[in-house]
């Protein structure tokens, strides 16, 4: 088994066992920033290679996927589950949205079973981040989209920590591509795996503490947390094969789709739907999904994608 | 020594609020304020601050009586029912009046 | 604007009392408190906060004047003698009194 | 309970003085302090703490109402003119008044 | 002269001379989180290797050490320090229990010289941790055992964060083994000497420090913080024979058993013995032991495994 | 373009768009720590393998450039500027003294265009930071030099972290030698880098954030932050070559002249000279000299220092 997930259960095991171990706040952020800036990096050196038109197209499939991935979920957390329209429309943008680390996760995943993919996949993660939370707002606010303080919002989501390090990561790799990168290699590529190793410890404390938000949620939401990844990642290889990805892009863009934001959405939500409670979306997400991605999920979405043709 | 009394606005409340209430406290008159990074635990459950959505400040202002008064009222009817806030009124005496 | 009056109860003491304090805390029927981290002086000499063994928290305590006085004996009582602790109440008021 | 009524001096304040004030209040007669890392914005405009020049400090002295005096007058006199200074007193009570 | 050391010294300076240089807190517990979990990850690596056996023999004779090397302390520190019961007993667990910087200290000494070790040695330091710290609590609780809070210090000794970090890293290391801890290697092996570097200018600025606590603490503590760590060296050279560990693996356990503990003792004893003045054992582990383990012990306990012959 | 300075940019566009990407202060300090350590060990190797002859000559000569610098620039802001006395003082001590970040950044510059430098440059960024300090407070207290508090303020400019840092490596360094430091060379030589570039998106952040000081400051204060540095460069290179650099040396030392110092300065002059106002030397130094050198200043100085020859 992959190292780094055992981080995540050593983290979710110190926390259930209410143990006293705690990363400083300063290093989780830490760790975040490294983890945006080295993906974007990596991802910038590649799309430099990569003609304009194909990202083009490819793109444009991934944002209108993102803008799309919260109405099955929105329908299905308020005909199902007989949510209240804010926390439904408030989960469906965690779920259309990406989880950052999720996909590192799937990349390294891929690395470790030398299965190629389109390097410039980062270039994605980005994109999906904010249409997800602009559609989730509007399912929140049908009928009251005056109130919505699209300006904070619009700041939130688009200038929101992640989106700049991913995009500003990707524009410095595409500017000095491969060998201009070589100098400060060592610390954004080589040593990423281990920090994403502490990071995943990280998760694991913090997972393990939504474990209470959970019970409160109920049964049918830790279902929805199993299920609708499965769903979103049927969409997402259906998108990849449509744009022509390899097998290996296939299994992230699936990962992706199937994955949930517990970054930049619950801190746009919080200010666009306040009254979206966010123990219930940040449960699901940080709590069910996120394990079940990177412990079932991952190697599943990489089975589908290479064994459905069409 | 001759002081001056004013009132010390504190707000308890989720960091996502930091920009929003900062914004409020300069519309509604207050010359300044102080923040720290807190984390603690009210009728919303406990808040560590491990993550961003986890994080807590506290938030200083002080002030004339109906700046004060004014600012919590706001604070209160704005994002009392949603978020976690929590805010007290102490009476403080300030030696430069002018200052708040 | 009608306002309810209150104790703040202050304790400022050694960061290895945390856990002990919030659960005395929550017995004696606080309904939350505010924990930040800070580095002081007193008479058990200078705490930096540099390393564990080192490291001081302020505890925040807004509750009904018993309750204030029961935890803040408590505290004394258990903790007063071996560790560092200072701790002071401050009359304060709120506007929602059923939270505290 | 019996409890007894001190001061409480709050000095915020730039980071560079921190060294300076715990002096001075040592030698004004105050038995401790402490001190909490904090951001904010005044007169001087925002200190959001990001590096050295841009730190703030808030400092807590628990004492007699007449060191408190001497103190916030020193402070001011002494840094209020250059330094991005704020301070204000309260009257707080104590259980342990040989402490302060 | 090790570069490593250097730093502590540099640490030490710049604290006696007053220097404003101050490591932030959070780098402090980032430091010590690392190195707890990659010296577990290294040990984990090889214990998987090691016949079961062989280890459960030697882990057995390394508690019962823990167990009774406060014994000795807490006699010499009432018959000849003439210091109260709690002081002399909190005393005696932190120099029953062990420092796990001194132990990477002493591991990079070997490895500088090529001298080998039995590599699964980690797994000791984290069983050393705990039972001296049982034994000093009992020894200030004769008579009043039942006043003991032993849930909360088990929670503290047990669920504590070295032992939780250390024990981790073993089991991730031992499931994993070293192939599958190659991509996080480059972090947690090769950057752990400069790390350990860093750590040791963090407990220099610390150490220097705790110069005034001696001072209080007065002639007889300093004696005790040089001659004490001979004497438990000894032992642990003793019981590394009985065990029949190489020339490394012993003068390991010697320093393990020279030296105190400042991470795991401390905390447990301020809930379990608050009457005891931390200052005392602290100031002794950290500003006499420590210190004299790094530039005179870890060297001396190398010759004598090497000369001392059974 | 060295990707390096595009972390520069990405910091203060990521600020002036009001984005709330934030490094941690904890990082901040560490990765300063870091840097600080990393170039005084990389000089102290070399030092050691220097005559003391040649090195004393030299740096003498620094030294004295640095006690110097600050008179024609607190010339420029009385006469031409107007500024009071105090401001005038501090902002000359500020270009007196050096920017320990961008002459990484010049170093970096070098190395990247294989071009030979005296390895030993970094002892005389340490003996550059402290002599402009007290000129700038001779200055500002002429006539009234009783009233500073020397003691308080030797002790800023001579055990402030930067000096105790930098000359702590350099003495390491040359303890120890290149083969002593091998063990930690992967963190402090191979990372540093990677780490300056982090530390060069943190600085971004932070001259964004200064931009409105600037114009408080107007247009006088613009030019001299563009100007100066030039003037200085050329002291720089005059100096350099009389002690017989290398052109790499040259550059150096010119870059180190027309850098101004944003942390050692800042906290002295804020202590002997209060009546200051901060945001003028700090907004020129940061939001127009800092800038101007890595983006401009570099390539010419080495430029200069490759053509002019006496
Ligand atoms: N009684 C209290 N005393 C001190 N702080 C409190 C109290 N109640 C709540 N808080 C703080 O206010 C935050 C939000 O409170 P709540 O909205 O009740 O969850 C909590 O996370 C605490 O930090
Ligand atoms: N007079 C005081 N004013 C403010 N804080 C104090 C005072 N005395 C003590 N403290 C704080 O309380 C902690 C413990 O105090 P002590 O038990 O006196 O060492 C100190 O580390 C300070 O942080
Ligand atoms: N009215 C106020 N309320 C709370 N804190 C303040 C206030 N005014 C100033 N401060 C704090 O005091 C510091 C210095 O204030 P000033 O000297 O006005 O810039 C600011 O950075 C704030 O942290
Ligand atoms: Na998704
Ligand atoms: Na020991
Ligand atoms: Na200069």
């Amino acid at each position: 088994m992959d190292p780094i997930v055992l981080f995540f259960l050593l983290g979710v095991g110190a926390k259930l066992a209410k143990s006293d171990l705690r990363l400083p706040e300063a290093l989780y952020e830490t760790l975040a920033i490294f983890l945006l800036l080295a993906i974007g990096l990596k991802g910038g050196v590649e799309l430099a290679k990569v003609p304009f038109a194909d990202v083009a197209v490819q793109a444009t499939a991934v944002v209108a996927m993102g803008l799309l991935l919260p109405l099955p979920a929105f329908a299905i957390l308020r005909g199902l589950g007989r949510l209240p329209r804010a926390d439904a429309a408030s989960i469906a943008a965690h779920y259309g949205s990406v989880s950052v680390v999720t996909f590192a996760v799937a990349t390294a995943f891929l690395t470790k079973r030398d299965i190629a993919y389109e390097a410039h996949m980062p270039l994605f993660v980005a994109l999906l981040e904010t249409p997800a939370i602009v559609t989730g707002i509007l399912l929140a606010r049908i009928g009251a989209i005056g109130a919505v303080r699209w300006r904070a919002v619009a700041h939130e989501v688009l200038l929101g920590r992640s989106v700049v390090l991913l995009l500003g990561g990707l524009t410095i790799g595409a500017l000095v591509g491969a060998e201009g990168i070589a100098p400060i290699k060592l610390l954004f590529v080589d040593l990423f795996k281990g920090v994403l190793a502490l990071f995943l410890l990280e998760m694991g404390l913090v997972a393990g503490g939504r474990v209470a938000d959970l019970r409160r949620a109920g049964p049918f939401l830790v279902a929805f947390g199993l299920i609708v990844p499965l769903l979103f990642a049927g969409v997402g290889i259906v998108v990849a094969r449509l744009v022509g990805l390899s097998d290996g892009g296939t299994a992230l863009l699936a990962t992706m789709a199937a994955s949930a934001s517990y970054i930049a959405a619950p801190t746009a939500m919080r200010i666009a739907v306040p009254e979206a409670n966010p123990a219930l979306s940040i449960g699901a997400a940080l709590g069910i999904t996120f394990p079940f991605n990177i412990f079932v999920g991952i190697p599943l979405y990489l089975h589908l994608a290479q064994t459905l043709r069409f | 020594m001759q002081t001056h009394s004013r009132k010390l606005l504190v707000v308890i409340c989720e960091a996502a609020l930091e920009r929003a209430l900062v914004d409020d406290a300069r519309l509604l008159g207050a010359a300044g304020y102080t923040i720290s990074d807190v984390r603690g635990s009210g009728r919303g459950g406990p808040r560590e601050g491990m993550w961003e959505a986890d994080r807590s400040i506290e938030v200083k202002v002080i002030c004339e009586a109906d700046v004060a008064e004014r600012l919590a009222a706001h604070v209160l009817a704005t994002y009392g029912t949603h978020y976690a806030v929590t805010l007290y009124l102490d009476d403080v005496s300030v030696l430069r009046p002018e200052k708040f």
